[in-house]
């Protein structure tokens, strides 16, 4: 009746019958576990590991690239910025609250592994819309997860997005990312190197923890079928996770550990095998030493065991007894488990027994690769403007606009979140981009994550680039310049349909706009499979971003900062209503960014912005100028007075989305000045500041909002929809 | 009205970082001899109805307890 | 003369505080949770932020049963200062050097947001050079004093709001001598133009001056 | 090993805001006679020693319960 255990682990049969051939016999059963969590996509990116390669992850500052458990660029003052995103998205379905805090607790390790101190956190959320209930529980609780680990580790979460959409009602995105910050010399890599040195088991003990390991473990062969034996829903610990920062912060200081690594997807065997094949050599370890957290568990339960704030060392033997000695000051479990051999291969045993014994890079590098389908989706065109009704009250539909979830104030989420712990945060969220200080030193890094995911549907190489400049013109806003990206590729299955297609399109477009800017991506991760019978989420590449400025405290925000000052708009590529927030769906054509007009407008507002010609600065995204312009009023409570003299219709004039636009506003004796740097980059006055309203004039038709009005809607629209 | 007690606790095998936490304080204050901790909640409810005991599961089912990680006990106290 | 700022396991604004007093022109130190005396030459004592322990049982709970505690409370019986920021405050009411208690805020949810704090009692050490309300912000989950407010020297109110639903909107109290003073929000976020208010400094200058 | 039951509530007339608000809950899920919710903690302990109630009782005077804003109570269970 039951299907063979391979098949039940999820390995196709040419996968089985690979293994015997790279290990010379049969794998043992706890073997086959190892070998179907490492070869899964999660772990071996078996579906897009030939698609990634297309990234540019290279530059003169990256001192760390694809490969580790972060990447790393140096920033001067002799330290190096570390990035990296994570999804988190299953388990946050299963249990939001849960699952989105132990996907902070994850990408804070990655950034650990370097020996980082994490600096910052974002996060990228995608829910379905707020009128269904389960998604409101779903967004709520993840939302109380991510704070309550964030808050309770001591790193502020400065910024991230989220949107409502009805592609996510059946699979929720959680995507968090985190910065951190390293002497440039003293980075520590997961390689282990020595023979002979220990391998260190550092913080909770083991349970039988994993949703990763569920299907596994469910086999027959390897439980008891008994209730109690089953894998549990991984219960988040932040107070265990900050005093394993500090703990291996310090350690890492004292140069006691020769390498690091977190312990996530697939536990031990992934951090184990990982560090000996890419070190070239052998790990041995003794599974009885392992601490663990309930009786009876069988060899592979505690070599997939999922169980969280854990990490993994290698330790010189003249060393061990400090290493022990520091986490005992920390009250937390340190054990040597292993060494490190010569034999290449990983070992395990278990009451005296090898349970284990097979080539590391056969479970890491031996990982079999696929080709995906690249069917294409037929080309959209461009939805008539005639096709779309013209809104009767223009002022009303621009409230309307402002009060929907999608495009309304996160101030529900943020100030949930402490966005000010370590009295770094220069630039709160609630901006284009947040900025902190980089702890001791006078630098600003501002950092943003973004994805164009409608874009990336109706039209994914374009949608590809458009993320990417769109996380590329946040940074400008604030000032600073692009420096390196991580990504999260959010996709349902590429084996199926025109997903396969749309991952290679959406990657290229990225790489292109990547290119054009000079930015490299230095990390990322990849989750597919993200659909249900019914519904298939957008392609959702979120990108985070980092950029640097050498003034933390010279930041540009967003608002309009007094009276009389001149409304800018640089760039004029083109606009449409297509798959934009107004119409709020996929349909149509966007228009297709032009890369280079849109990377020289980002380089004008920097060198602008560094100048000191700008008072603010803000792009036009979700819902167009109309919303920009709304929001730069809002912060201050300073109006405007705007005229779009396009000749479109007003509607496509004002929530209209696409031309790679940022608004500025400046001081009038400094438009001179704005207009040279500018050369051959569109630069046009389109207005001024003061009053109280913001009044827009499309030739003859006009709206016109009251700023009080406006914070009502923008304030009060989240909350609202929540209850 | 009926009192309804209900008891909701960490499951077994579920981490209990609380129960860990005070575990360590006690003996750190000199306590002896203290096995396990674990730390729930107790939530007192006074309920009219004809079957308040099944209202009180109806609620922790829906609201009071989350099943993949916490198990519930309800206990009538009388009225 | 140098200020001590106590860590525990899971404080989390200890270096910010040690920063902020470096600012001021001051020396700190850090104290250890485990240690049975204060550094020599304590004249002021900080008890910073986050989430000692957890925040598990109760906020402050587990901390102020610490051996350093023990020290902290003679110095303060002493007639030395002593400042609980947030989770310090929580520690000082836990540890009986403050009235009160704090409990989960009435949102049930961390608040994380800049405040406008009115000085309603000019007259404690902390205070004298106070002049008007105070720009600072409060990020916590269990803020909202509980007690009763004509019996315990309040020192510092939310104007205008009442955020996380503290009785008569105590943001901060003092023990009877003044010298000892707790509040949620948190001065050391608001020393550096940069961090968008310098409003915190007026309660860490007497530390430093101790 | 003796288990040991420590409930520790909010005191009469202390505000207890997730009581209040799972009340809210509650109704809004259409439960109907929902009186007073009260919400405290429940802690089960494995002591050994000869004896562990009083062993109980000092960890609550110490630690467990903060007396001005709660009350507490110990039940032995047996061993
Ligand atoms: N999930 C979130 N977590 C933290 N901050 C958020 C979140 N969602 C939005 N924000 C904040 O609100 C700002 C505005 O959001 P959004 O309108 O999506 O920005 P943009 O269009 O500039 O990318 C973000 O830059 C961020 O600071
Ligand atoms: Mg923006």
């Amino acid at each position: 009746m039951s299907q063979p255990l391979h098949r039940q682990l999820g390995l196709t049969d040419a996968e089985n019958d690979r293994i015997p051939e790279l290990i010379g016999r049969a794998p043992s059963d706890a073997e086959l576990v190892m070998f179907s969590l490492m070869w899964s996509e999660h772990c071996s990116y078996k579906h897009s590991r030939p698609l990634l390669r297309r990234f540019p992850t290279e530059g003169p500052h990256v001192v760390q690239g694809p490969g580790e458990n972060a990447g790393a660029i140096d920033v001067g003052d002799g330290l190096a910025i570390a990035l990296k995103i994570e999804s988190h998205n299953h388990p946050s379905a299963v249990e939001p609250f849960e699952g989105a805090a132990t996907g902070v607790g994850g990408i804070v390790r990655d950034i650990l592994a370097l020996g980082a101190r994490p600096i910052a956190l974002l996060d990228s959320l995608r829910f379905g819309r707020l009128d269904s209930a389960r998604s409101r529980h779903l967004f709520t609780r993840a939302v109380a997860g991510i704070g309550h680990y964030g808050n309770c580790i001591g790193v502020p979460t400065v910024g991230g997005e989220v949107s409502f959409d009805d592609r996510y009602e059946d699979s929720c995105l959680v995507n968090a990312m985190c910065i951190g910050v390293v002497p440039a010399g003293a980075m520590l890599k997961a390689q282990a190197r020595t023979p002979g040195n220990h391998l260190v088991l550092i913080g909770n003990r083991t349970g039988r923890d994993g949703i990763g390991g569920a299907s596994v473990l469910a086999s027959a062969e390897l439980s008891h079928d008994d209730e109690d034996k089953r894998p549990s829903v991984q219960v988040s610990d932040p107070f265990t996770e900050r005093k394993l920062m500090d703990c291996c912060l310090e350690l890492a200081a004292a140069g006691a550990f020769v390498a690091l690594q977190d312990l996530g997807a697939a536990g031990l065997t992934s951090a184990a095998s990982e560090m000996a094949s890419k070190g070239g050599v052998g790990i041995d370890v003794d599974l009885d030493l392992v601490p663990l957290r309930e009786q009876g568990m069988a060899p592979a339960e505690i070599l997939v065991s999922e169980s969280q704030e854990r990490m993994l060392a290698e330790v010189a033997p003249e060393r061990l007894d400090e290493v022990v000695e520091r986490c005992r000051r920390w009250e937390l479990d340190a054990t040597a488990i292993g060494v490190i051999t010569t034999t290449g291969n990983f070992t395990a045993r278990h009451g005296g027994a090898i349970v284990v014994d097979i080539p590391a890079a056969a479970l890491t590098d031996d990982a079999p690769t696929y080709a995906v389908p690249v069917d294409p989706a037929p080309t959209p065109a461009p939805t008539p403007l005639d096709r779309i009704p013209m809104p009767r009250d223009l002022s009303a539909a621009w409230m309307e606009l402002l009060g929907r979830p999608n495009v309304a104030s996160k101030r529900w989420i943020y100030e949930r979140y402490d966005h000010l712990v370590g009295a770094n945060t220069a630039r709160r969220p609630g901006g284009d981009a947040a900025v902190i200080r980089i702890p001791g030193t006078g630098t600003g890094l501002a950092i943003t994550t973004d994805c164009a995911e409608r874009h990336c549907e109706a039209d994914p190489l374009g949608g590809g680039a458009a993320t990417v400049l769109e996380a590329a013109r946040n940074l400008a806003c604030v000032g600073a310049r692009p420096a390196a990206a991580t990504d999260c590729l959010n996709f349902p299955n590429p084996e199926k349909g025109a997903t396969g297609w749309r991952l290679q399109q959406v990657i290229e477009g990225m790489s292109l706009a990547l290119e054009a800017l000079d930015v490299p991506i230095v990390s990322g991760n990849v989750s597919l499979y993200n659909e249900s019978p019914e519904r298939l989420i957008y392609p959702t590449p979120v990108v985070g971003m980092v950029g640097l400025m050498a003034d933390a405290s010279a930041s540009v925000g967003e608002g309009f900062t007094g009276p009389g000052d001149l409304v800018v708009q640089i760039g004029s590529g083109p606009v449409r209503l297509d798959a934009g927030e107004w119409l709020g769906d996929a349909t149509g054509a966007p228009p297709a960014p032009d890369i280079a007009a849109e990377v020289a407008v980002i380089d004008l507002v920097v060198r602008a912005a560094t100048a000191g010609l700008l008072q603010s600065a803000h792009d036009v995204s979700g819902g167009g100028i109309a919303v920009t312009l709304a929001e730069s009023a809002l912060a201050h409570g300073i109006g405007c007075e705007v005229s779009l003299p396009t000749g479109r219709r007003p509607d496509e004039d004002m929530f209209g989305e696409g031309g790679g636009r940022i608004i500025v506003s400046c001081h009038p004796e400094h438009l001179d000045q704005l207009r040279e740097m500018a050369g051959t980059v569109p630069i046009a006055q389109i207005g001024t500041t003061g009053g109280r309203t913001v009044t827009l004039r499309m030739g003859e038709a006009g709206a016109e909002l009251h700023v009080e009005q406006i914070r009502d809607t923008f304030e009060s629209a989240l909350p609202k929809a929540l209850t | 009205m009926t009192r309804i007690v209900v008891t909701v606790m960490p499951r077994e095998g579920v981490l209990d970082p609380q129960g860990q936490t005070v575990h360590g304080a006690l003996e750190r204050l000199g306590f002896d001899g203290v096995g396990d901790v674990r730390i729930g909640r107790r939530i007192e409810l006074e309920l009219e109805g004809s079957n308040p005991e099944e209202a009180a599961r109806e609620m922790c089912r829906r609201l009071l307890a989350n099943p993949l990680i916490e198990d519930f006990d309800i206990q009538v106290e009388g009225t | 003369m140098s200020v001590a700022v106590v860590r525990f396991p899971g404080s989390l604004d200890h270096d910010s505080a040690v920063r902020a007093v470096h600012g001021l022109g001051g020396t700190a130190e850090l104290a250890w949770h485990d240690d049975r005396a204060l550094p020599a030459g304590t004249t002021a004592v900080v008890i910073p932020g986050g989430f000692s322990y957890g925040d598990h049982l109760r906020p402050g709970a587990i901390a102020s049963r610490s051996p350093i505690m023990r020290a902290v409370v003679d110095h303060a019986n002493a007639g030395g200062l002593v400042l609980g920021i947030c989770n310090g405050f929580q520690v000082l009411c836990e540890a009986g050097l403050l009235p009160g208690a704090l409990r989960p805020n009435a949102t049930l949810s961390f608040v994380c947001r800049q405040v406008t704090l009115e000085v309603s009692d000019g007259g404690t050490p902390f205070t004298e050079t106070a002049s008007g309300p105070l720009s600072i912000p409060i990020k916590n989950h269990d803020g909202a004093w509980y007690g009763d407010p004509d019996r315990a020297r309040v020192v510092l109110r939310y104007q205008g709001e009442n955020p996380l639903g503290a009785v008569d909107r105590v943001a901060g109290v003092a023990n009877e001598a003044g010298n000892v003073m707790g509040l949620m929000p948190h001065p050391e976020e608001a020393v550096d133009p940069l961090l968008g208010s310098v409003d915190g400094c007026v309660l860490f200058r007497p530390l430093v001056a101790a």
